[in-house]
Protein backbone atom coordinates (compact mmCIF):
# COMPACT_ATOMS: atom_id res chain seq x y z
CA UNK A 1 0.00 0.00 0.00
CA UNK A 2 1.09 3.80 -0.72
CA UNK A 3 0.37 4.75 2.36
CA UNK A 4 2.45 2.11 4.32
CA UNK A 5 6.54 1.74 4.46
CA UNK A 6 7.60 -0.87 6.55
CA UNK A 7 11.52 -1.41 6.48
CA UNK A 8 13.60 -4.30 8.41
CA UNK A 9 17.05 -3.72 7.79
CA UNK A 10 21.17 -4.31 8.43
CA UNK A 11 21.08 -0.11 7.33
CA UNK A 12 21.54 2.50 9.44
CA UNK A 13 18.01 4.02 9.75
CA UNK A 14 17.02 7.31 8.24
CA UNK A 15 14.95 9.82 9.58
CA UNK A 16 14.75 11.77 6.70
CA UNK A 17 13.45 8.98 4.59
CA UNK A 18 10.32 8.12 7.19
CA UNK A 19 9.47 11.78 7.10
CA UNK A 20 9.76 12.52 3.52
CA UNK A 21 7.46 9.55 3.34
CA UNK A 22 4.97 10.49 5.50
CA UNK A 23 4.69 14.47 4.62
CA UNK A 24 1.60 14.65 2.34
CA UNK A 25 0.13 17.59 0.95
CA UNK A 26 -2.69 17.40 3.12
CA UNK A 27 -1.21 16.97 6.65
CA UNK A 28 -1.01 19.28 9.19
CA UNK A 29 0.88 17.37 11.84
CA UNK A 30 3.82 14.68 11.61
CA UNK A 31 4.63 12.62 14.84
CA UNK A 32 7.81 10.59 15.09
CA UNK A 33 9.07 8.33 17.62
CA UNK A 34 12.66 7.38 17.48
CA UNK A 35 13.98 4.91 19.71
CA UNK A 36 17.80 4.91 20.44
CA UNK A 37 19.88 2.67 22.24
CA UNK A 38 20.39 3.42 26.15
CA UNK A 39 23.76 3.09 27.96
CA UNK A 40 22.35 1.77 30.91
CA UNK A 41 19.75 -0.43 31.61
CA UNK A 42 18.24 -1.08 35.43
CA UNK A 43 21.73 0.26 37.06
CA UNK A 44 23.86 -1.48 34.09
CA UNK A 45 26.48 0.25 31.41
CA UNK A 46 25.04 -1.43 28.46
CA UNK A 47 28.47 -1.41 25.39
CA UNK A 48 25.95 -2.34 22.91
CA UNK A 49 23.13 -3.97 21.42
CA UNK A 50 22.23 -6.91 19.30
CA UNK A 51 18.89 -7.37 16.91
CA UNK A 52 17.83 -10.39 15.49
CA UNK A 53 14.49 -10.75 14.05
CA UNK A 54 11.91 -13.59 12.49
CA UNK A 55 12.38 -11.41 9.43
CA UNK A 56 9.50 -11.92 7.31
CA UNK A 57 7.10 -12.62 10.33
CA UNK A 58 8.26 -9.09 12.12
CA UNK A 59 7.45 -7.75 8.41
CA UNK A 60 3.87 -9.13 8.36
CA UNK A 61 3.72 -8.09 11.60
CA UNK A 62 4.70 -4.43 11.49
CA UNK A 63 2.46 -4.17 7.93
CA UNK A 64 -0.36 -5.26 10.38
CA UNK A 65 0.52 -2.71 13.32
CA UNK A 66 0.11 -0.26 10.19
CA UNK A 67 -3.06 -1.09 8.87
CA UNK A 68 -4.49 -1.38 12.26
CA UNK A 69 -2.99 2.25 12.65
CA UNK A 70 -4.91 3.67 9.41
CA UNK A 71 -7.98 1.53 10.75
CA UNK A 72 -8.17 2.95 14.18
CA UNK A 73 -7.57 6.50 13.91
CA UNK A 74 -7.72 9.42 11.39
CA UNK A 75 -4.12 9.52 9.51
CA UNK A 76 -2.28 9.36 6.38
CA UNK A 77 0.73 7.93 5.63
CA UNK A 78 2.84 5.27 8.30
CA UNK A 79 6.17 4.44 8.19
CA UNK A 80 7.25 1.76 10.48
CA UNK A 81 11.52 1.01 9.82
CA UNK A 82 13.50 -1.42 12.22
CA UNK A 83 16.97 -2.34 12.40
CA UNK A 84 18.67 -5.64 12.52
CA UNK A 85 22.16 -6.26 13.47
CA UNK A 86 24.78 -4.87 15.93
CA UNK A 87 24.13 -1.52 17.16
CA UNK A 88 26.19 1.12 19.22
CA UNK A 89 25.23 3.20 21.80
CA UNK A 90 22.73 6.61 20.14
CA UNK A 91 22.48 3.88 17.43
CA UNK A 92 18.55 3.85 16.34
CA UNK A 93 16.86 0.62 16.34
CA UNK A 94 13.50 1.87 15.36
CA UNK A 95 11.71 5.07 13.66
CA UNK A 96 7.60 5.18 13.26
CA UNK A 97 6.21 8.21 11.77
CA UNK A 98 2.88 9.19 11.35
CA UNK A 99 1.38 12.07 9.73
CA UNK A 100 -2.13 13.04 9.90
CA UNK A 101 -4.50 16.14 9.09
CA UNK A 102 -4.50 16.76 13.01
CA UNK A 103 -1.80 16.65 14.97
CA UNK A 104 -3.87 14.30 18.25
CA UNK A 105 -4.21 11.71 15.99
CA UNK A 106 -0.77 11.57 14.52
CA UNK A 107 0.42 11.43 18.44
CA UNK A 108 -2.65 8.28 19.29
CA UNK A 109 -0.95 6.53 16.24
CA UNK A 110 2.42 6.72 17.14
CA UNK A 111 1.97 4.96 20.35
CA UNK A 112 -0.39 2.84 19.16
CA UNK A 113 2.35 1.58 16.94
CA UNK A 114 5.50 1.37 19.28
CA UNK A 115 3.80 -0.07 22.02
CA UNK A 116 1.99 -2.81 19.74
CA UNK A 117 5.67 -3.24 18.18
CA UNK A 118 6.92 -4.15 21.65
CA UNK A 119 4.14 -6.50 21.87
CA UNK A 120 4.04 -8.66 19.12
CA UNK A 121 6.83 -7.87 16.34
CA UNK A 122 9.47 -10.89 16.54
CA UNK A 123 12.50 -9.10 17.51
CA UNK A 124 14.57 -9.78 20.45
CA UNK A 125 17.43 -8.09 21.60
CA UNK A 126 20.36 -8.89 22.99
CA UNK A 127 22.51 -6.81 25.68
CA UNK A 128 26.08 -6.63 25.81
CA UNK A 129 27.56 -5.66 29.25
CA UNK A 130 31.18 -5.54 29.77
CA UNK A 131 30.90 -9.09 31.95
CA UNK A 132 28.46 -10.77 29.44
CA UNK A 133 25.21 -10.77 27.79
CA UNK A 134 21.13 -11.23 28.08
CA UNK A 135 18.52 -11.25 26.28
CA UNK A 136 15.86 -8.72 26.72
CA UNK A 137 12.35 -9.47 28.28
CA UNK A 138 13.40 -13.41 28.05
CA UNK A 139 11.82 -13.91 31.65
CA UNK A 140 9.78 -11.48 31.99
CA UNK B 1 5.30 -36.24 9.26
CA UNK B 2 8.64 -34.53 9.53
CA UNK B 3 8.30 -30.27 10.20
CA UNK B 4 11.26 -27.73 10.19
CA UNK B 5 10.68 -25.99 13.11
CA UNK B 6 12.54 -22.15 13.78
CA UNK B 7 14.13 -21.11 16.87
CA UNK B 8 14.91 -17.63 17.89
CA UNK B 9 16.43 -15.71 20.90
CA UNK B 10 17.10 -17.39 24.55
CA UNK B 11 15.12 -20.65 22.71
CA UNK B 12 18.06 -21.03 20.03
CA UNK B 13 20.76 -20.74 22.80
CA UNK B 14 18.70 -23.32 25.19
CA UNK B 15 18.60 -25.67 22.12
CA UNK B 16 21.71 -24.55 20.54
CA UNK B 17 20.21 -24.70 17.03
CA UNK B 18 18.75 -21.95 15.21
CA UNK B 19 16.79 -24.17 13.28
CA UNK B 20 15.63 -28.24 14.29
CA UNK B 21 13.79 -31.24 12.63
CA UNK B 22 11.10 -32.68 14.82
CA UNK B 23 8.78 -35.60 14.07
CA UNK B 24 4.96 -35.19 14.79
CA UNK B 25 2.04 -37.06 14.32
CA UNK B 26 -0.72 -36.22 11.60
CA UNK B 27 -3.55 -33.96 12.81
CA UNK B 28 -1.68 -32.29 16.31
CA UNK B 29 -2.29 -29.44 17.70
CA UNK B 30 0.08 -27.44 18.90
CA UNK B 31 -0.02 -28.30 21.89
CA UNK B 32 1.00 -31.90 21.07
CA UNK B 33 3.81 -30.04 19.68
CA UNK B 34 4.74 -28.28 22.79
CA UNK B 35 4.81 -31.72 24.86
CA UNK B 36 7.03 -33.12 21.66
CA UNK B 37 9.44 -30.64 21.86
CA UNK B 38 9.95 -30.38 25.38
CA UNK B 39 10.26 -34.35 25.88
CA UNK B 40 12.98 -33.95 22.89
CA UNK B 41 14.85 -31.23 24.52
CA UNK B 42 14.13 -31.39 28.33
CA UNK B 43 16.14 -28.26 28.64
CA UNK B 44 13.30 -26.70 27.30
CA UNK B 45 11.10 -28.12 30.51
CA UNK B 46 11.85 -24.74 32.60
CA UNK B 47 11.39 -22.60 29.52
CA UNK B 48 7.67 -22.30 28.92
CA UNK B 49 6.95 -18.22 28.17
CA UNK B 50 7.16 -19.23 24.54
CA UNK B 51 4.44 -18.68 21.59
CA UNK B 52 3.97 -21.06 18.78
CA UNK B 53 3.55 -19.24 14.99
CA UNK B 54 2.53 -21.15 12.24
CA UNK B 55 3.11 -19.63 8.49
CA UNK B 56 4.41 -16.73 10.19
CA UNK B 57 1.34 -15.62 11.83
CA UNK B 58 0.51 -16.70 15.75
CA UNK B 59 -1.52 -19.55 16.72
CA UNK B 60 -2.99 -21.00 19.45
CA UNK B 61 -3.63 -23.94 21.44
CA UNK B 62 -5.59 -25.70 19.54
CA UNK B 63 -4.39 -24.85 15.89
CA UNK B 64 -4.27 -27.83 13.96
CA UNK B 65 -0.93 -28.19 12.94
CA UNK B 66 -0.52 -28.87 8.80
CA UNK B 67 2.25 -30.80 6.67
CA UNK B 68 4.43 -28.47 5.36
CA UNK B 69 3.78 -25.64 8.02
CA UNK B 70 6.54 -23.54 8.96
CA UNK B 71 6.62 -23.62 12.97
CA UNK B 72 8.66 -20.99 14.57
CA UNK B 73 8.82 -20.93 18.42
CA UNK B 74 8.96 -16.78 19.91
CA UNK B 75 10.49 -16.22 22.74
CA UNK B 76 8.78 -12.93 24.63
CA UNK B 77 9.55 -9.92 22.10
CA UNK B 78 11.96 -7.28 22.87
CA UNK B 79 11.93 -5.07 19.79
CA UNK B 80 12.09 -1.14 19.35
CA UNK C 1 20.98 25.82 29.55
CA UNK C 2 22.42 23.15 27.88
CA UNK C 3 19.14 20.94 27.69
CA UNK C 4 16.66 23.18 26.16
CA UNK C 5 17.32 24.50 22.56
CA UNK C 6 14.82 27.47 21.29
CA UNK C 7 15.05 28.84 18.29
CA UNK C 8 12.75 31.54 15.75
CA UNK C 9 14.18 31.74 12.61
CA UNK C 10 13.43 32.50 9.40
CA UNK C 11 15.73 29.22 8.14
CA UNK C 12 14.03 26.77 6.83
CA UNK C 13 14.25 24.71 10.29
CA UNK C 14 16.21 21.08 10.47
CA UNK C 15 14.75 17.86 11.64
CA UNK C 16 18.26 16.51 12.04
CA UNK C 17 19.16 19.74 14.24
CA UNK C 18 16.59 19.21 16.95
CA UNK C 19 16.97 15.57 16.97
CA UNK C 20 21.08 15.95 17.63
CA UNK C 21 20.59 18.50 19.93
CA UNK C 22 18.20 16.47 22.28
CA UNK C 23 19.70 12.92 21.49
CA UNK C 24 22.07 11.66 24.58
CA UNK C 25 23.43 8.46 25.39
CA UNK C 26 21.21 7.95 28.47
CA UNK C 27 17.84 8.41 26.40
CA UNK C 28 16.16 5.18 25.51
CA UNK C 29 13.54 7.35 23.28
CA UNK C 30 12.78 10.37 20.88
CA UNK C 31 9.43 12.26 20.20
CA UNK C 32 9.41 14.87 17.50
CA UNK C 33 6.21 16.84 16.73
CA UNK C 34 6.64 18.31 13.17
CA UNK C 35 3.94 21.11 11.92
CA UNK C 36 3.39 20.88 7.91
CA UNK C 37 1.57 23.88 6.19
CA UNK C 38 -1.69 21.96 5.22
CA UNK C 39 -2.84 22.90 0.94
CA UNK C 40 -6.55 22.85 3.11
CA UNK C 41 -8.63 24.56 5.68
CA UNK C 42 -12.25 24.05 6.31
CA UNK C 43 -12.78 22.81 3.15
CA UNK C 44 -10.63 26.10 1.16
CA UNK C 45 -7.89 25.97 -0.43
CA UNK C 46 -4.63 27.53 0.95
CA UNK C 47 -1.94 28.93 -1.06
CA UNK C 48 0.81 29.70 1.66
CA UNK C 49 0.89 31.05 5.35
CA UNK C 50 2.34 34.07 6.41
CA UNK C 51 3.76 33.84 10.08
CA UNK C 52 4.63 36.88 12.16
CA UNK C 53 5.80 37.11 15.96
CA UNK C 54 6.47 39.28 19.06
CA UNK C 55 9.99 37.87 18.79
CA UNK C 56 11.60 38.39 22.31
CA UNK C 57 8.29 37.40 23.90
CA UNK C 58 7.92 34.68 21.54
CA UNK C 59 10.88 33.26 22.70
CA UNK C 60 10.61 34.16 26.14
CA UNK C 61 7.24 31.75 26.01
CA UNK C 62 8.83 28.82 24.40
CA UNK C 63 11.54 29.43 27.14
CA UNK C 64 8.68 28.79 29.46
CA UNK C 65 7.40 25.59 28.07
CA UNK C 66 10.70 24.03 27.76
CA UNK C 67 11.64 24.81 31.31
CA UNK C 68 8.02 23.57 32.14
CA UNK C 69 8.08 20.09 30.45
CA UNK C 70 11.57 19.85 32.03
CA UNK C 71 9.90 20.02 35.21
CA UNK C 72 6.68 18.61 34.74
CA UNK C 73 7.56 14.94 32.75
CA UNK C 74 10.75 12.97 33.33
CA UNK C 75 12.41 14.13 30.44
CA UNK C 76 16.09 14.87 29.26
CA UNK C 77 16.26 17.30 26.26
CA UNK C 78 13.78 19.28 24.61
CA UNK C 79 13.94 21.20 21.57
CA UNK C 80 11.79 24.09 20.08
CA UNK C 81 11.79 25.57 17.03
CA UNK C 82 9.28 28.24 15.10
CA UNK C 83 9.47 29.34 12.09
CA UNK C 84 8.91 33.10 10.70
CA UNK C 85 7.65 34.23 7.29
CA UNK C 86 6.30 33.42 4.19
CA UNK C 87 6.05 29.35 3.83
CA UNK C 88 4.64 27.71 1.26
CA UNK C 89 2.49 23.78 1.23
CA UNK C 90 4.61 21.21 3.01
CA UNK C 91 7.16 24.25 4.77
CA UNK C 92 7.82 23.09 8.33
CA UNK C 93 6.31 25.67 10.87
CA UNK C 94 7.45 24.33 13.79
CA UNK C 95 9.83 21.46 15.58
CA UNK C 96 9.60 19.82 18.70
CA UNK C 97 11.53 17.12 19.85
CA UNK C 98 12.04 15.42 23.11
CA UNK C 99 14.25 13.10 24.36
CA UNK C 100 13.25 11.17 27.70
CA UNK C 101 14.91 7.98 29.32
CA UNK C 102 11.83 5.93 28.60
CA UNK C 103 9.06 6.82 25.54
CA UNK C 104 5.78 7.53 27.51
CA UNK C 105 7.30 11.01 29.15
CA UNK C 106 8.76 12.20 25.72
CA UNK C 107 5.36 11.96 24.18
CA UNK C 108 3.70 13.36 26.88
CA UNK C 109 5.82 16.12 26.89
CA UNK C 110 6.38 16.68 23.39
CA UNK C 111 2.20 16.80 23.34
CA UNK C 112 2.51 19.59 26.49
CA UNK C 113 4.49 21.47 24.50
CA UNK C 114 2.92 21.88 21.12
CA UNK C 115 -0.40 22.02 22.65
CA UNK C 116 0.65 25.25 25.26
CA UNK C 117 3.03 26.76 22.84
CA UNK C 118 -0.43 26.89 20.61
CA UNK C 119 -1.85 28.89 23.54
CA UNK C 120 0.37 31.02 24.68
CA UNK C 121 3.43 31.86 22.44
CA UNK C 122 2.89 35.16 20.49
CA UNK C 123 3.08 34.13 16.90
CA UNK C 124 0.20 34.64 14.44
CA UNK C 125 -0.71 33.04 10.59
CA UNK C 126 -2.09 34.75 8.13
CA UNK C 127 -3.84 32.18 5.84
CA UNK C 128 -3.76 33.30 2.05
CA UNK C 129 -6.19 32.30 -0.32
CA UNK C 130 -6.58 32.61 -4.04
CA UNK C 131 -9.08 35.21 -3.33
CA UNK C 132 -7.97 36.70 -0.35
CA UNK C 133 -5.92 36.37 3.08
CA UNK C 134 -7.42 36.59 6.78
CA UNK C 135 -5.60 36.13 10.29
CA UNK C 136 -6.15 32.55 11.93
CA UNK C 137 -8.02 32.41 14.63
CA UNK C 138 -8.47 36.03 15.16
CA UNK C 139 -12.08 35.68 15.92
CA UNK C 140 -12.18 32.80 18.37
CA UNK D 1 3.51 59.52 30.60
CA UNK D 2 4.01 58.62 27.16
CA UNK D 3 4.09 55.20 26.11
CA UNK D 4 5.37 52.73 23.22
CA UNK D 5 2.47 50.50 22.44
CA UNK D 6 3.13 47.58 20.37
CA UNK D 7 0.51 46.21 17.70
CA UNK D 8 0.33 42.36 16.05
CA UNK D 9 -1.75 40.63 13.38
CA UNK D 10 -5.26 41.50 13.46
CA UNK D 11 -5.05 44.53 15.36
CA UNK D 12 -2.04 45.86 13.72
CA UNK D 13 -4.56 45.81 10.68
CA UNK D 14 -7.53 47.47 12.01
CA UNK D 15 -5.32 49.94 13.71
CA UNK D 16 -3.18 50.61 10.51
CA UNK D 17 -0.39 51.06 12.75
CA UNK D 18 2.58 48.45 14.10
CA UNK D 19 3.53 50.68 16.68
CA UNK D 20 1.70 53.63 18.34
CA UNK D 21 1.88 56.21 21.14
CA UNK D 22 -0.37 56.44 24.13
CA UNK D 23 -0.27 59.22 26.54
CA UNK D 24 -1.65 57.76 29.94
CA UNK D 25 -1.93 58.58 33.56
CA UNK D 26 0.68 57.54 35.96
CA UNK D 27 -0.27 54.17 37.88
CA UNK D 28 -2.93 53.57 35.51
CA UNK D 29 -4.13 49.45 35.06
CA UNK D 30 -3.97 47.62 31.92
CA UNK D 31 -7.63 48.27 32.05
CA UNK D 32 -7.04 52.02 32.30
CA UNK D 33 -4.67 51.26 29.49
CA UNK D 34 -7.39 49.30 27.76
CA UNK D 35 -10.38 52.03 27.76
CA UNK D 36 -7.91 54.24 26.79
CA UNK D 37 -6.72 52.40 23.71
CA UNK D 38 -10.49 51.84 22.48
CA UNK D 39 -11.47 55.69 23.35
CA UNK D 40 -8.00 56.45 20.88
CA UNK D 41 -8.65 53.95 18.29
CA UNK D 42 -12.80 53.42 18.12
CA UNK D 43 -12.34 50.31 15.38
CA UNK D 44 -11.32 48.61 18.42
CA UNK D 45 -14.60 48.97 19.95
CA UNK D 46 -15.93 45.50 18.69
CA UNK D 47 -12.87 43.71 18.58
CA UNK D 48 -11.70 43.13 22.60
CA UNK D 49 -10.50 39.04 22.24
CA UNK D 50 -6.41 40.60 22.78
CA UNK D 51 -5.00 40.14 26.08
CA UNK D 52 -2.15 42.56 27.23
CA UNK D 53 1.82 41.90 28.06
CA UNK D 54 3.86 44.27 29.63
CA UNK D 55 7.83 43.95 29.19
CA UNK D 56 6.93 40.27 26.97
CA UNK D 57 5.03 38.58 29.79
CA UNK D 58 1.44 38.39 30.27
CA UNK D 59 -0.44 40.94 32.11
CA UNK D 60 -3.21 40.88 34.42
CA UNK D 61 -6.50 43.64 33.92
CA UNK D 62 -5.41 44.93 37.42
CA UNK D 63 -1.70 45.17 36.71
CA UNK D 64 -0.14 49.01 37.32
CA UNK D 65 1.63 49.86 34.13
CA UNK D 66 4.46 51.58 34.96
CA UNK D 67 6.96 54.26 33.32
CA UNK D 68 8.91 52.85 30.16
CA UNK D 69 7.16 49.59 30.18
CA UNK D 70 6.46 48.05 27.11
CA UNK D 71 3.11 47.15 26.38
CA UNK D 72 2.26 44.62 23.84
CA UNK D 73 -1.49 44.06 22.47
CA UNK D 74 -1.78 40.46 21.85
CA UNK D 75 -4.55 38.89 19.57
CA UNK D 76 -5.37 35.57 19.71
CA UNK D 77 -2.50 33.38 19.05
CA UNK D 78 -2.07 30.68 16.38
CA UNK D 79 1.54 29.62 15.75
CA UNK D 80 2.74 26.29 15.42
Amino acid sequence: MSNISIKLTTDKLSLDECYNFVDDPTCGGIDIFVGTVRNHTKGKKVKKLDFSAYGPMAIKEMELIAEKALEKFDVLKIAIHHAEGMLQIGDIPVIIAVSAAHRVAAFEACQFAIDTLKETVPIWKKEHFSDGEVWVNAHP
Amino acid sequence: MQTQVLLFGIVADLVGESSINLELKMDGTVSDFKKKLTETYPQLQNYNTYVIALNESYALDDTIVKDNDVIAIIPPVSGG
